[in-house]
């Protein structure tokens, strides 16, 4: 009765593991560099000792998680994995908000895991072992109605992970709390394993079988897209508005998933592997701007003090690198040419419209508006990084803090800046960096995509569908250089500082800029129906004729957490409450319920 | 050779952009009855600008300063990726993110500035321009889907939604208004408030080239034949032409609409688009 | 012979689910103590072993003159008033007990084939008196009638005992009534320590654990 | 005094475990079948069970030097209290051990009712009206039901004498007769067994006596009562249900054991997720853990059994590591009501830290041993094809493990809420070697059996689970 572990078979280096080991390099790496600096002066000694252990075994448990071949180990590394982070979430463990979001976080995973773990024991029944290819192998023979439960319970299990919606509410909660590499770890790279177990076990293990699969995921994708962006696009929260972009991009690298799915059922292995090739480079794309942008916010809480935006402004000046890495994560994630979210987002694209001309009917519709979705999802998150970059470094600084910001410690640039080198090169060389994906997804897919030439990223050789983000990359210069030309040709190219333009107003203060919240109102109307906004407004009186102050708060509804989980938690814990009255203490009600079991069981006892 | 050709392009179109500008104003003031001003009004413009001083806000930084240079070179990238010889470079489809790379760009300038009215111009354009990145990309996809073939419905569709993007695009009525300067209505002017003199002639240059992109490739749509090589092709200039006066008409038949129903202005296009694209799978 | 002290217990135990006083109830434990310790003497003197006679007269001695001292001993030294506060009136007890009864009747029917009636009555009777000793501890109040029930739950259990042809082993009994003796005064102790703390021994108003 | 009184016991008790794992390596291993002058009996699964309760009562020991030294200090109770303590842990110990060495049915009988009467005094040990009445409860209800048990042995007694002549009360005679018995009796006989030992096993619906007198006992004691007692009686139900599996066909049993383990494990979910009272909370969780040990037994496999086992000793590890630390926390916050409880990483961190490590154990994470147990209980239970039994296993647990960590985060974490009737200063958070030694005794085996497990305890599980099967 040993553990049922084949160690020949335990671990498996295929390129789908070695691809999502490159991605968590790259992300953790930085991290930990920039642990250093962050850390300075912060905790105790042995806290940061233990911290800084934490963190390792965490980063540790995500590079074993994905090389493991044998089930049971991966569903063992899994709860690891979650229970070191959950202990990092709870590093500032006198905050209640951390306890509160880590307990949230650590309830819905466990359940999450319950999932996982019955699909793997009803493979398990079939395989007799929990090597990956035996398991395989069974579930081929399996009847399509349990392949279809096992798809289910995958798709929860990870998909509590991987914070997909409804099943999201945990993310923006939990990973504002780390610190803030911590919570590039856990947005960058550790949700993202919950998609390499849904890649492994669903395209490797349990084999694609059925055409709602496909259809589901590309719902769920689209449908985290949009709520994740008009979340993050509500918040004033710096560290809380990426936690939401991040369910929004997991939105982006699932579409490419689900559309995998669709082609891989449909026979378009060609598609399929496009597809897959789309999610795979928009997941590493996220992995590293996303770590980019919680370094940035991580210097901007350190220098600062806060990370709310409404009190923030004017940081160029003060940080000028961190704006700056931070201009580049941005642009890099509101897919502007020519870096790396733009190549992603434009071949997620690309699958969707090669898609429409070959799959029947109505799909095609269905794809073309997920198309729009994915259009409409990215015009949001540009707005979205305007707010967050405008409002938090242009313009005057509106607190105390941001004025006497301070720049982050060089250990911290330095990671910041590998990222952010990584932002521009997965952008500029996209075209090896697909050749890499393809080599990714042949297995998965059973077809290669190569592109043969060097620069341009066209699809079939002579399509009028191409890229070439270095070729941009020169116009844009060329475009650049041409419009200094005009400005010192035909300009004569003297300025001098003056105020800005105040309509008459004898002075503009830092009080009359825009803040994180107005910007943020056009959408929070025209998105009314969704968000469900209200106001407070409340009246500071001195006395009972004069009213010093107004106070005014707006807030959003968070329709999941309030309709969804607080419904059923609160109806759970009053069916408890209900139930809790069969042991009120009464002696003799106690011995009643032995006797009535046994003369029950004596009545019944011919039945058993 | 098809380099220079479409090095060609780029110079007449950024040549001529003003001038169709001039001509809708000329027509849109003749059609009110008013003299208005002679339709090179916009070059005299430029001039003037170029040569006026720059005042810089204190507060802003070099985003602010780079900003005009950057919304320059996007808008002369959209009309070289509309040239044959750069087709290695990017499909049409990468027009709508280096619009965004503009756009993003003048967002922020605008915010930098640290005035009210840069943000909200900032927030206005983003928030409509977040819809109109769905229209434009699907009409894209429409016109690859049935290349070549004339006056076909999906043409038409296509057409008529492109026509609403560009009116949003370029901030025309019903959207927005370029003559009025009265703050609370304004959208992309609000956010070149503080931008003057050569700056501010760069910004106006592009925003006139990125309209006439938008124009020619309507009037490519409507007599595909022309499109996009478009030198001694009078049919092509005709239908600019016409399409110059049509945006006349329209600015001076309707009246502006409030923001909050500027989307359903916008995703009307979207379904214009969309029906584009089924009537184009659909082979009509 | 048997089958009338079977027949009295039985209507004793019945009669016990109508008693509501303290010294009643305690009588009737006596009695049937009695019976029971009857019962056991005349097995051993069907069956003549030593063993039996000294569990008869172990009985006699402990559930009839022992035990029952010990208690009108605590309940002077207590002087709380010897109602037992019903739960349930005599009527509805009464009509439990009936049920009570059938069900040992049914169980018994279970355990034994019919031609051995003795068994069965002995066997029925024996269920019937731990069934009823059981709904005494429900349906009254006071800590008291619960020990007294207890105590009439094992007087079934030995009835139960005697009808193994021989009794149970001799060094089990012996054990079994030492543990008795240890039980009863184990109880006897915590109802003083409630009676000290709480100051009275009303054990429905012990409900400060709950949930 | 009292003090050395403890190191010494300590020490005894020390020996004591050498002395039980001498005997289970032995038996255990060798599979011996001891039995002496036709009374005492052992075998592998007694092995076992001694163990177990060496284990336990060591490491109780251990932690009870420094905990009633601190109770002296905190004046809850005087010098004579103190020493009558460690008699009374002595006999309770005392009658554990006996439990399972016995062949005689009747005397594993007054075995049991003796733990029960000695216990009592420890779980009235305080004195106050809580400690009393939580005594009364345990007393009265126990008794009750060991009576019936009590009925049930003599009905097996009946079964036998009547079947085959042979007088006697010994489990070995019974089992080799098991065959010749009427199956009607030994059914009849196994519902009472079942409901009076399961009484005192503290499954559902007749555990209603367990969190009281868990909560209010004296907490080493707390942990040896969930650690060892109930697993004591619970051991007396699998003799019995050897004889009658082997009598009238296991599915009879099987199924009892399956239906009030479910029960018990839903009532203590139930339980769990609004609960207000630390140990009360840790009570609940006994029972749902001895609900997941009556599942594997009803689910009768060898995988199941074997997990059943081996379940049997993690939890008693874990569930006395967690007792410990709430009996700290107790002392410290001088209340174990959740809701005044909070920060205790800060307050005491090296309780903080343990509590942590056991409230993961006791939900079953990796590397803990009660993962490998859950492990084989739950994938058992997927195996024989019940699915519905397995899937409402792992629901049931998710639902409890995420309510204990939900409420154990509010516990471990936030501001040290130092509030409490003893006065603080006399409280010293500073941990004592007993102390270390005893969370140091039980982490070992809580990691080590998470790790792997000796080919020692393979083989004497084995041996155990082949008795059970009645092989």
């Amino acid at each position: 009765m040993n553990l049922l572990i084949n160690f020949k078979s335990l671990v498996v280096l295929d390129p789908l593991g070695l691809f999502f080991l490159a991605v968590i390099f790259l992300v953790s790496l930085p991290a930990l560099i920039y642990s250093l600096g962050y850390f300075k002066g912060k905790f105790t000694r042995t806290k940061l000792l233990a911290t800084q252990l934490i963190t390792l075994a965490f980063v540790a448990s995500m590079l074993l998680l994905v090389i493991v071949g044998n089930a049971l180990v991966f569903l063992i590394i899994w709860e690891l994995m979650t229970l070191l982070s959950y202990l990092l979430v709870l590093t500032d463990d006198e905050n209640e908000a951390a306890i509160s979001a880590a307990s949230t976080y650590i309830v819905m995973t466990h359940c999450g895991t319950a999932f996982l773990t019955a699909a793997l024991f009803l493979i398990y029944r079939q395989a007799g072992s929990f090597d990956l290819p035996a398991m395989a192998a069974a579930c081929q023979t399996m009847s399509p109605l349990l392949r279809n439960w096992l798809f289910v319970f995958f798709l929860v299990g990870f998909g509590t992970k991987a914070g997909i919606v409804p099943l999201h509410i945990w993310l923006p909660s939990a990973h504002p709390q780390a610190p803030s590499h911590i919570s590039s770890l856990m947005s960058g790279v550790m949700i993202k394993t919950a998609l390499y177990g849904l890649i492994r076990f669903v395209f490797m293990v349990l084999g694609i079988s059925s055409l709602w699969w496909g259809m589901t995921v590309l719902f769920l994708a689209v449908i985290s897209c949009l709520v994740g962006v008009i979340y993050a696009l509500m918040e004033s929260d710096l560290k809380k508005l990426l936690a939401y972009c991040s369910v929004e991009n997991m939105g982006v690298i699932l579409m490419g998933i689900g559309l995998s799915m669709i082609f891989t059922c449909l026979g378009l292995a060609s598609l399929a592997a496009l597809a897959l090739i789309a999610g795979l480079y928009h997941l590493i794309n996220h992995a590293i701007f996303k770590g980019l942008l919680f370094f940035c916010a991580g210097s901007v809480q350190k220098g600062t003090g806060t990370l709310d935006m409404e009190k923030l402004g004017g940081l160029i000046k003060k940080m000028p690198w961190t704006a700056a890495f931070f201009l580049v994560g941005a642009m890099g994630i509101s897919a502007l040419p020519p870096l790396n979210g733009f190549v992603s987002e434009w071949l997620t694209l690309q699958a969707f419209f090669s898609g429409v001309l070959k799959v029947p009917g109505l799909l095609a519709l269905g794809l073309v508006l997920g198309a729009v979705a994915l259009a409409l999802t990215s015009g949001l998150a540009a707005a979205c990084f305007v707010k967050a970059f405008g409002i938090t470094f242009l313009a005057l600084p509106r607190g105390q803090g941001a004025e006497q910001a301070k720049e982050a410690p060089a250990s911290m640039l330095f990671a910041m800046f590998l990222l952010a080198a990584g932002v521009v090169g997965l952008g500029l060389l996209a075209v090896p960096v697909f050749n890499l994906l393809a080599g990714v997804a042949q297995p998965i897919c059973g077809t290669s995509l190569q592109v043969a030439d060097l620069f341009s990223l066209s699809l079939q050789p002579n399509s009028r569908f191409a890229i070439a983000p270095l070729f941009i990359l020169l116009v844009l210069g060329g475009g650049l250089l041409s419009a200094a030309a005009a400005y010192y040709v035909f300009g004569r190219g003297k300025f001098r500082l003056g105020r800005t333009w105040d309509c008459g107003y004898y002075k503009i203060d830092s009080r009359n800029e825009y803040t994180a919240t107005a910007f943020s109102k056009p959408f929070r109307i025209s998105f009314s129906f969704f968000l469900l906004p209200f106001r407070k407004t409340e009246r500071r009186k001195d006395s009972f004729y004069h009213v010093s102050s107004f106070v005014h708060e707006t807030h959003t509804t968070k329709i999941f957490k309030k309709y969804l989980y607080d419904k059923a938690l609160d109806s759970l814990y009053r069916g408890t409450k209900v139930f809790k009255r069969i042991q009120a203490g009464s002696i003799h009600l106690y011995i009643a319920y032995v006797l009535v079991t046994l003369v029950v069981l004596l009545l019944l006892v011919r039945i058993f | 050779m098809a380099l220079m050709d479409s090095l060609i392009h780029l110079l007449l179109l950024v040549a001529f952009a003003p001038l169709a500008n001039g001509i809708i104003t000329k027509v849109k003031n003749n059609l009110r009855l008013r003299q208005g001003p002679g339709i090179l009004q916009p070059y005299r413009n430029l001039i003037k600008l170029f040569g006026k001083e720059e005042i810089i806000p204190e507060s802003s930084s070099w985003i602010f300063r780079i900003t005009p240079f950057i919304v320059f070179a996007t808008s002369v990238t959209m009309v070289l990726l509309l040239g044959s010889g750069f087709g290695r470079v990017g499909d049409l489809l990468v027009v709508i993110f280096v619009l965004a790379l503009g756009r993003f760009f003048q967002a922020l300038a605008a915010l930098d500035a640290g005035s009210s009215f840069g943000g909200m111009g900032a927030s206005r354009e983003m928030f409509v321009s977040s819809f109109v990145e769905p229209a434009a990309c699907l009409i894209i996809f429409a016109l690859y889907l049935s290349p070549g073939v004339a006056w076909s419905v999906s043409h038409f569709l296509a057409g008529l939604a492109l026509l609403l993007v560009l009116l949003a695009e370029t901030s025309r009525l019903p959207v927005d208004n370029q003559e009025t300067h009265l703050e609370l209505t304004m959208i992309h002017e609000a956010m070149l408030l503080d931008y003057s003199g050569p700056s501010l002639a760069l910004i106006e240059w592009s925003v006139y080239i990125k309209q006439f992109f938008w124009l020619c490739l309507l009037a490519g749509i409507i007599c595909p034949l022309a499109c996009p090589t478009l030198i001694g092709l009078w049919p092509f200039v005709a239908g600019l032409l016409v399409l110059l006066f049509v945006i006349a008409f329209i600015e001076v038949g309707i009246a502006k609409y409030r923001l909050f129903k500027v989307p359903d202005f916008i995703i009307f296009g979207v379904i214009l688009a969309l029906l584009a694209v089924v009537s184009a799978l659909l082979g009509v | 012979m048997n089958w009338l002290c079977l027949f009295a217990i039985l209507l004793i135990t019945a009669e016990t689910a109508l008693v509501s006083r303290f010294p009643a109830l305690l009588r009737n434990f006596r009695y049937q103590s009695f019976c029971l310790a009857l019962l056991v003497f005349l097995a051993a003197y069907r069956e003549g072993g030593v063993s039996l006679y000294i569990i008869a007269f172990l009985l006699f001695s402990l559930k009839v003159l022992l035990i029952p001292y010990l208690f009108d001993v605590l309940i002077k030294r207590i002087g709380s008033s010897d109602h037992l506060g019903l739960f349930l009136n005599a009527q509805v007890s009464l009509f439990l007990v009936f049920v009570l009864g059938l069900v040992a009747w049914f169980f018994s029917g279970l355990v034994v084939a019919p031609p051995a009636y003795l068994e069965q009555l002995t066997l029925g009777v024996a269920c019937f008196v731990m069934l009823t000793g059981v709904f005494l501890m429900v349906s009254r109040i006071k800590a008291l009638a619960q020990v007294i029930g207890l105590l009439m739950t094992e007087n079934g259990v030995f009835l139960a005992a005697t009808i193994i042809p021989g009794g149970m082993p001799f060094f089990v009994e012996i054990t079994l009534f030492f543990d008795i003796l240890i039980s009863v005064m184990i109880f006897g102790l915590f109802i003083y320590r409630i009676n000290a703390i709480f100051t009275h021994i009303d054990v429905s108003k012990l409900s400060g654990l709950r949930g | 005094m009292v003090k050395r009184l403890g190191i010494l016991n300590a020490v005894a008790h020390f020996i004591l475990w050498l002395l039980a794992l001498y005997f289970f390596v032995k038996v255990g291993a060798g599979n011996l079948k001891l039995s002496f002058c036709g009374f005492f009996y052992a075998d592998a699964l007694s092995a076992f069970l001694i163990f177990t309760t060496a284990t336990i009562s060591f490491a109780a020991a251990l932690f009870s030097i420094s905990f009633i030294t601190t109770d002296l200090v905190l004046r809850k109770i005087s010098e004579r209290k103190a020493l009558f303590y460690y008699l009374l842990f002595n006999l309770f110990a005392a009658a554990m051990f006996f439990v399972p060495l016995i062949n005689n049915l009747g005397c594993l009988w007054v075995a049991i009712e003796l733990t029960t009467l000695i216990s009592s005094f420890l779980v009235g040990f305080y004195n106050t009206r809580h400690s009393v009445e939580a005594a009364w409860k345990y007393l009265i209800i126990c008794s009750v039901g060991i009576t019936l048990a009590l009925f049930g042995v003599i009905l097996f007694t009946f079964a036998l004498s009547s079947a085959t002549g042979i007088k006697s009360l010994n489990w070995t005679e019974l089992l080799a007769a098991a065959k010749m018995l009427d199956p009607t009796i030994i059914r009849v006989a196994f519902i009472f067994i079942l409901v009076g030992f399961g009484t005192k096993a503290g499954l559902a619906p007749m555990h209603t006596w367990l969190p009281d007198a868990h909560s209010q006992a004296v907490s080493p004691v707390s942990a040896m009562l969930s650690g060892v007692l109930l697993k004591c009686s619970l051991y007396a139900i699998l003799r019995y249900g050897v004889v009658v599996a082997d009598c009238c066909g296991a599915s009879f049993y099987t199924n009892l054991m399956l239906v009030f383990g479910l029960l018990s494990l839903t009532i203590a979910c139930v339980f769990i997720i609004t609960q207000r009272d630390l140990k009360r909370l840790l009570a609940y969780s006994s029972i749902e853990h001895l609900g997941l040990i009556a599942v594997g037994v009803g689910l009768n496999s060898p995988l199941a059994l074997f997990g059943a086992l081996l379940h049997l000793f993690n939890h008693a590890v874990s569930k006395a590591l967690m007792f410990f630390c709430a009996g700290r926390v107790a002392q410290a916050y001088g209340t174990h009501d959740l809701g005044k409880i909070s920060g205790v990483s800060r307050a005491l961190p090296v309780t903080g830290l343990v509590m942590l490590a056991g409230v993961f154990a006791l939900i079953g994470f990796p590397p803990c041993s009660i993962f490998i147990s859950e492990f084989y209980l739950v994938s058992s239970a997927f195996l024989c094809g019940n699915y519905w039994v397995g899937a409402l296993l792992l629901g049931l647990l998710a639902v409890i493990g995420g309510a204990l960590l939900y409420h154990f985060g509010k516990v471990l974490f936030g501001k040290p809420t130092i509030v409490g009737n003893p006065p603080q200063q006399e409280f010293s958070p500073a941990e004592s070697g007993g102390n270390w030694l005893a969370y140091g005794f039980l982490l070992f085996f809580i990691l080590g059996l998470g790790i792997f497990i000796p080919a020692i305890l393979q083989q004497s599980l084995n041996a155990a689970v082949s008795i059970l099967r009645g092989e």
